[in-house]
């Protein structure tokens, strides 16, 4: 340790040194007003912008509702809800889209049925399987078949998958059979992503006590992992149904688009998503009234999902 | 102790004819509900270099932070206690902590070149200040490029990114961007552990000559440092985990190390703990 | 103990348990690779430059498909053009200055519902909003207005997280030199998170361009050559589905998609390579 | 230092104002309404997806020898083009079906503009060549179900509908149902092309689509014993056939009159009305 003889400069008196900085140097400023405004005036534009979003959503609740609603009150929700017979163009109109409803789910869960396991094992094989050099080409894979519009995915099931099935099943090739598919690799990569980042946010530390317990890789994977990343993958699956139910241009295509529940998987049939598409463009009046009906039910769908997402997390937060 | 030890700051070391650049009396300094800092009374030299020593945790930087009202930007902090530049409380009511900072400059641990060129890096300060003129800002550019020692290295590569350097020489064009503003006050935060010791050696060069001009605080884990760069130490502790730190001891660097005063002092410069 | 067998048991059962994860990652990459390989297989003799630079003709479209491809740029462009200071203001707001709350929450809670109103809803409100409310008509305007919205919360939370990926000790170095909040978010902090937040816009234009149902009941299904914000217009997307609804011009479905596929993946992989290069360049 | 803190404000102000003056532009812009009246080089078609072949061919030509002209022409449908020429924003409206009673009093002028039969299709490997218009009523309102029924193999019938927007569905459906309501489970395509791709890929399916479309991947039914050709169109023996409209808002007048008398010239209706695969109105009285 070295130490100075004396401290360097401290103790000599300094009046001599010229230097603007003395004593009288300039008192500190107080914050001028101007700044104060300036400043607070960004923060409320910021806040402002932040709150488009807000505005947005209430936007597009009250222009869709406001289009829509007099369907409920000219049919009553239950009727409008509840019935089964879609016939805005009949002499007695009748707007029931219980059966759009019912088709929407099946194909919805059906799509989820094929598409979550396989996404689920995809998202388990990049964070725990493939070696570096494979992840690095099946993580672009996925997340370029999330980019990938859903028209394209509509034209491969029509031209490509549909005259498969059409051969397969003796039918048209329309139905719930090919809207699964097409749905299923639809969401695919939104499950995948979500389910592959709740898995790698594990502690490794997680993993290490696992195999130190001579734990097989598997046991690992199933024991302890995915029930560790469960909240995330569930989080990932509501997000998926999501996309799924509210998928139009690939389901249009494929769907075949009968106003009945089919009775086969190989039947055409009609969602809540595709009954806009087919019958907007000659719609007028209350039958257009309806599809907004339509839109205000897929709305409110789409809000509960998001809302159950958040239910689960905070539970899952107070859990762990 | 601390009441004693007050009044022992009041007389000395100060032998000074000039009175302290900072004067911080019974700084209180809270985390939300933890309580970082009770009761410190210090009085900073003028043109000296100050160097905060302690164990890791003992609440140097949190107190070189106040300095500044760099804690400011933490949200749940609060400060008791007065802290005065000049004779005037950088707490009081109204005090524009942005001008404040820029009279009182501060370097951090991490080198922290913004992701900009080098002359950019250093016209920054006084861009944010108003000077516009190609000139001028040239003029600052190399001026503070050259008390930073860095001129030579890099005055052929200004247009290159302040990443691109070594960390030492990011240190150095940190000091250069601090000093660009012309700070009264430089305040260090650890500002060589990141950093490799050739470059330890220019920055502490570098503060030897800065001091005629500007006030120097600095935060160091570093004993042998301290001891060699500045005039004051003071001497800061958490004597347990969850309790307020206070500062214990505080004089000429010299006398400090070679004979202190208390106890607790001696324990961690003969390297007992900590 | 399990003994012997079970260890084989065990070890049987994680080889077969590894080979189906094995199977689910390739039967995503075959689906990848076939959908691509379906369109580039059909679409590829379509792309001449006279498919891409001229005018289509005729009963079934046949000939080019440009206005198409100006339509959806324009769109694109506009619609970044309205997100962008919107979103990144917000952000901004968001990383910087909110302190969590129920305001946050509820600000977090809108942008999440607004990535999940599906498409079609998206498509009607803008209908009902911008081209009957406002009285816009089919116009590239209206179709723009109706996508930001689509890209708003897409482009809010990359831009978030690309805001709070910057240093702290960066913003410190500039606060330490007297900057106000401001001077700091818009001199280094913004500048340092650029990369990412081009990333996100990236990503969000590209969804924005394949989107179909949104643009179909704002901007139309006229085939012209947008010049004024006023003027409707046919976007790819919309074309690709009228082609292949109607069925008759299969072939130019086909390029279409071709060529949307490209331009979508080129949005892709020009954020990828950003992202990429930046982590390089950051060490 | 106030002289500093002075430019600093300016500057920020100037930011402030060019951050407003975008938000106003762009609400000026919203604001402002597009012009919907006639233009003297803008002509509006809009309807019928079955006339949009002629009307297509029709604006190429018409344009190329009116330089400066601008015929924008967009299928949507009859209904929608009979709105949107009732409600102004298209000049001209097609329809391939007559106006309905509640459309009569829209203020709509009619000029036919071609004959338009409809062909049934089925697989070109389906056995089955003919139907009565009995059977071929019977099957798509899902009375019968089974080509074994009509004398064809022991198949399931897979029946393709078109979509309500359809001209082509509003036809067939008075000539053929008599407006009796269609089997609710028969798939619904809403593009001709898609009729006609898909028939030709299931065995069982039976579609309709106009004449001018059928081509050699399916197999057009003769309908109670008449084959839908040419000579049995024109005399109107073939009993599914039509008339293909042109609507405007009053008497035609300007530039939809011109394009009007084009369209009705022999160089459209014996090239393009030929080549769409429909058959000149020719001289025959209204």
């Amino acid at each position: 340790m070295t130490l100075r003889d004396e401290p360097a400069a401290s103790t000599a008196p300094r009046a001599d040194v010229a230097d603007s900085r003395g004593p009288d140097a300039p008192t500190l400023s107080t914050i001028s007003r101007s700044t104060y405004l300036k400043e607070a005036a960004l923060k409320n534009l910021f806040l402002v912008c932040a709150f488009v979003a807000v505005a947005a959503v209430l936007l597009i609740f009250m222009f869709v509702g406001y289009r829509g609603w007099p369907i409920f009150a000219k049919t009553g929700l239950a009727a409008f809800l509840g019935g089964l017979q879609w016939q805005p163009t009949a002499e007695q109109p009748q707007f029931g889209i219980l059966a759009l409803i019912i088709n929407s789910l099946i194909a919805t869960l059906g799509g989820l049925a094929l598409g979550a396991p396989l996404a689920v094992g995809t998202a388990v094989f990049l964070s725990e399987v493939a070696t570096p050099r494979v992840r690095e080409w099946v993580r672009p894979a996925v997340e370029l078949l999330a980019g990938i519009p859903s028209v394209v995915y509509g034209l491969f099931g029509l031209l490509a998958l549909r005259p498969i099935i059409a051969q397969a099943s003796g039918g048209l090739g329309f139905g719930f059979a090919t809207a699964w598919i097409v749905l299923a690799v639809m969401i695919l990569p939104t499950i995948a992503a979500i389910s592959e980042d709740a898995l790698r946010s594990i502690p490794s530390g997680i993993r290490e006590a696992s195999y130190a317990m001579g734990a097989t890789k598997w046991q690992t994977i199933w024991r302890v992992l995915l029930p560790a990343a469960k909240i995330g993958i569930i989080d990932a699956i509501i997000l998926g149904m999501g996309r799924a139910i509210g998928e139009t241009m690939a389901v249009v295509m494929v769907a075949g688009n009968a106003k009945v529940i089919p009775d086969g998987i190989f039947k055409p049939f009609l969602t809540l998503t595709t009954v806009i598409v087919i019958d907007m463009p000659y719609a007028s009046g209350d039958h257009r009234t309806a599809l907004f009906g339509v839109a205000i039910v897929l709305f409110l769908i789409s809000m509960a999902f998001v809302a159950a997402i958040r239910v689960i997390s905070r539970l899952g937060g107070e859990q762990s | 102790m601390s009441e004693k030890l007050a009044e022992h700051l009041a007389g000395a070391p100060s032998g000074s004819s000039q009175p302290d650049k900072f004067a911080v009396r019974k700084l209180e300094f809270y985390y939300g509900d933890f309580h970082a800092l009770t009761d410190i009374t210090v009085g900073i030299q003028r043109h000296a270099v100050t160097a905060f020593i302690g164990p890791s945790g003992c609440g140097k930087s949190t107190f070189l932070r106040t300095l500044n009202r760099m804690n400011d930007l933490i949200p749940g902090t609060r400060v008791e206690g007065s802290v005065m530049l000049d004779r005037q409380d950088v707490y009081a009511a109204g005090i524009d902590p942005v001008d404040l900072r820029r009279r009182v400059g501060m370097i951090f641990q991490q080198p922290n070149p913004f992701p900009m060129s080098i002359y950019e890096n250093v016209a920054y300060g006084p861009k944010l200040h108003g000077v516009k003129k190609k000139a001028d800002l040239d003029e600052v550019v190399e001026k503070s490029l050259q008390r930073a020692n860095l001129w030579k290295e890099v005055k052929d590569i200004l247009g290159r990114g302040g990443l691109t350097l070594s960390g030492g020489q990011q240190q150095r064009l940190c000091i250069a961007r601090v000093l660009a503003v012309e700070p009264e006050v430089l305040l260090m935060d650890e500002p060589c552990s990141a950093i490799d010791p050739t470059s330890v050696q220019k920055v502490e060069d570098l503060m030897a000559e800065l001091k005629d001009r500007i006030t120097i605080v600095i935060v160091t884990h570093n004993m042998q440092q301290a001891a060699r760069v500045s005039d004051y130490t003071a001497f800061f502790l958490q004597e347990k985990v969850n309790e307020a730190a206070e500062l214990i001891e505080f004089d000429r660097t010299a006398t400090l190390f070679t004979s202190p005063k208390d106890r607790r002092t001696e324990d961690y410069i003969t390297g007992r703990f900590g | 103990m399990s003994g012997r067998r079970g260890v084989i048991d065990k070890r049987v059962t994680n080889a077969a348990a590894l080979a189906v994860i094995w199977v689910c990652a390739l039967t995503t990459v075959a689906f990848l690779g076939s959908l691509l390989l379906y369109v580039v297989i059909n679409g590829i003799r379509e792309l001449t430059p006279a498919f891409i630079f001229t005018w289509p003709h005729g009963v079934n479209m046949e000939g080019g498909i440009w206005p198409t491809i100006q339509s959806t740029i324009y769109v694109t462009v506009l619609a970044m053009v309205i997100v962008t200071p919107v979103a990144v203001l917000a952000a901004v707001y968001l990383a910087e200055y909110a302190v969590q709350g129920r305001l946050v929450r509820t600000i977090r809670f809108a942008a999440d519902s607004l990535a999940a109103v599906p498409s079609i809803v998206m498509g009607l409100f803008g209908m009902a909003l911008f081209v009957e409310g406002m009285g816009l008509q089919f116009s590239t305007l209206a179709g723009a207005l109706a996508l930001s919205f689509l890209m708003l919360p897409i482009v809010m939370r990359t831009t978030e997280e690309a805001i709070r990926a910057v240093p702290k000790y960066i913003r410190w170095g500039s606060y330490g030199l007297g900057a106000s909040k401001w001077q700091t978010v818009s001199r280094i902090v913004l500048p340092a998170a650029s990369p990412r937040i081009l990333t996100g816009l990236l990503l969000a234009m590209g969804r924005a361009a394949g989107e179909t149902a949104v643009v179909i009941y704002t901007m139309g299904t006229m085939i012209a050559a947008p010049v004024s914000p006023l003027d409707p217009g046919r976007t790819m997307p919309v074309h690709v589905m009228l082609m292949a609804m109607e069925g008759i011009n299969l072939k130019a479905a086909y390029g279409t998609a071709l060529l949307l596929v490209i331009m979508v993946l080129a949005f892709n992989l020009t954020a990828r390579y950003i992202v990429r290069r930046n982590r390089r360049m950051q060490g | 230092m106030s002289p500093l803190r002075a430019r600093a404000a300016a500057r920020t102000a100037l930011t402030l104002t060019l951050l407003g003056a975008l938000m106003l532009s762009a609400l000026a812009l919203a604001g402002c309404r597009r012009g919907g009246e006639a233009s003297t080089t803008q002509l509006r078609v809009q309807g019928s997806t079955t006339i949009q072949p002629i009307a297509e061919m029709a604006k190429e030509m018409y344009e190329e020898a009116h330089p400066g002209v601008t015929v924008l022409v967009a299928g949507v449908g009859s209904s929608a083009g009979i709105e949107s020429v009732a409600s102004g924003s298209s000049e001209i409206g097609t329809s391939s079906r007559d106006l309905k009673p509640a459309e009569a009093g829209l203020g709509l002028v009619d000029t036919p503009i071609a004959h338009d039969a409809i062909a049934v299709i089925v697989n070109p490997a389906n056995p089955v060549s003919g139907l009565s218009k009995a059977q071929v009523a019977a099957i798509f309102e899902g009375r019968i179900k089974n080509w074994d029924e009509v004398g064809g193999p022991d198949l399931e019938i897979g029946i393709v509908n078109r979509d309500e927007a359809s001209g082509t569905r509003e036809a067939f459906s008075k000539i053929v149902l008599g407006g009796k309501p269609f089997d609710p489970t028969a798939a619904v395509l809403p593009g001709t092309g898609q009729v006609r791709f898909v028939v030709a890929q299931a065995r069982g399916a039976i579609g309709y689509i106009s004449v001018g479309f059928v081509d050699k991947t399916v197999k057009a039914l003769s309908v109670d014993g008449v084959e839908p050709t040419e000579a049995n169109i024109t005399n109107k023996t073939y009993p599914i056939s039509r008339l293909l409209h042109f609507l405007t808002k009053g008497e035609p007048e300007g530039l939809a009159k011109e394009f009007l008398a084009f369209v009705l010239s022999p160089a459209v209706q014996e090239t393009v009305v030929r080549e769409a695969g429909f058959l000149p109105m020719g001289g025959e009285p209204k």
